[in-house]
């Protein structure tokens, strides 16, 4: 089973999200919370290969916060209910912060 | 209200390594919250790191902010919640056991990584803040 | 707190813990034992060299069981087991021994 | 032995080793974990692999050398320890390390080691 990341960290500021990137494997899941939400406009997410089937998410209420727009047609807004529901459906979790 | 639907593997535990004035700290509070509140089964909140400043009763914040402290206090009474405090951590950052310089919040249980083990091999998941 | 040893004074933590390990000599390891009436046998001191070894070597005093897997190889199966240490050190070989090799108090946590 | 009795941490670090004590805090983690007589893995990643390499010295900046516990691995059966190879390679270091038990892994041998364990906790 896939491993859920959660990131936490503007990636213009830190490079956890690009450690994250290099170790993500099929099926799995990043969450985009606090500053992570940034990355939704990095140019890292253009790296990300589409075969590897990575689910990309952001917690709505923190894009918003922030007035981060969510393409939607890339990013699958959720809840932090959501947050919770995906921390058991995936097998491990790993916190990039 | 969310609901968990799997009633297998719900066991959590969580780990905070950042400190009340971080706001980082609302979001991983309002994670346990709502966790909580879907049936999860929370086993403990470890403080870790700088995470153990949650425990310092001399903390103050302004009215106008966010009170964490009596949002765990609140947790605490509500749910039960375990709230273990790493003490080796907490006495390198000035929050003290000792009767003479007692500052620990009494909704914490003075514990060590021993009980770290504890809520990783106990839990389903453990996810870290 | 301190420990006055031939003249010189040694300064502690309040637990009697020397503060510089550096300043650490067998005659007060004696010392410290004589101050909580415990008596220093060669069992003792084997435990307490090599709890220093360790210490010095790896910047770290070892947990009980990493003490006991280290002894191993040096002192064979018998010696290397916490019954037997503890029997030496009823206060627990890690605070104990470490206490009397002149090194920092363990962690709380471990 | 049912699934639950095999759970087993990896600890991912990510930070240099002197400038703050993440390494050192993960490390505490690491030593209990396996005084406790469970299973712990070490990863190391981006910065992290500064903590392997060899002729390090931190006292000549008054720092306590932990990385000098980590040939003490031996007494708490932590035996698997993993270097990022790009990591490595990103920042021109050489695979020369004060411990032996270090692998070097490629990006993707990397994670799948990392996804073979039920916890991780990365500082």
């Amino acid at each position: 089973m896939a491993t859920l990341h959660i990131v936490r960290q503007s990636a213009f500021s830190s490079n956890d999200f690009f450690q994250c990137l290099q170790i993500v494997t099929d099926n799995d899941v990043i969450v985009f919370i606090d500053d992570g939400c940034y990355n939704l406009q990095h140019s890292l997410i253009n790296s990300i290969d589409t075969n590897k089937n990575i689910q990309l998410k952001v917690i709505e209420q923190h894009a918003n916060a922030r007035a981060i727009a969510i393409n939607e047609a890339v990013f699958t807004k959720v809840s932090m209910g959501d947050l919770v529901s995906l921390t058991f459906e995936n097998s491990r979790v790993i916190t990039w912060q | 209200m969310y609901r968990l639907e799997s009633k297998t593997v719900n066991k959590l535990s969580v780990m905070i390594t950042t400190p009340p004035y971080n706001n980082l700290s609302v979001t991983a509070l309002n994670y346990v919250e709502t966790a909580l509140k879907a049936g999860v089964e929370l086993i403990g909140v470890f403080f870790y790191q700088d995470g153990v400043m949650h425990a310092n009763t001399n903390t103050q914040v302004a009215s106008d902010e966010f009170q964490v402290l009596s949002h765990w206090q609140r947790l605490h009474q509500e749910y039960k919640l375990p709230l273990h405090l790493c003490i080796t951590a907490a006495e390198k950052r000035g929050i003290s056991d000792e009767q003479s310089t007692q500052n620990i919040h009494p909704i914490f249980t003075v514990s060590g990584l021993g009980e770290l083990v504890e809520l990783s091999t106990t839990a389903d998941r453990m996810v870290q803040f | 707190m301190a420990i006055d040893f031939n003249g010189e004074v040694f300064a502690t933590d309040q637990q009697g813990y020397l503060l510089d390990h550096m300043q650490w000599q067998e005659g007060l390891a004696v010392a410290m034992a004589d101050s909580d009436a415990f008596e220093l046998t060669t069992a003792h001191w084997e435990v307490i060299n090599f709890v220093r070894q360790f210490y010095l070597t790896y910047n770290t005093s070892p947990a009980i069981r990493a003490l006991t897997k280290a002894m191993k190889a040096e002192f064979g199966a018998d010696k290397a087991n916490s019954r037997y240490l503890f029997r030496l050190f009823p206060d627990g070989p890690a605070k104990q021994a470490t206490k009397y090799a002149g090194l920092p108090k363990p962690k709380r946590c471990l | 032995m049912t699934k639950a009795a095999v759970k087993t941490l990896a600890i991912l670090n990510a930070k240099a080793p002197y400038s703050n004590t993440a390494g050192k805090d993960a490390l505490d983690i690491a030593l209990i974990f396996g005084s406790f007589e469970q299973s712990v893995s070490l990863f190391f990643q981006g910065d992290g692999v500064c903590q392997l390499i060899s002729n390090q010295d931190g006292a000549i900046i008054s720092v306590k050398d932990y990385l000098k516990t980590f040939s003490a691995f031996e007494f708490y059966d932590i035996e698997n320890v993993y270097a990022c190879k790009a990591s490595l390679e990103e920042r021109s270091l050489l695979a020369s390390f004060h411990i032996k038990e270090v692998q070097v892994l490629s990006r993707k041998d990397f994670a799948d080691k990392l996804t073979l364990h039920h916890t991780i906790l990365r500082f």
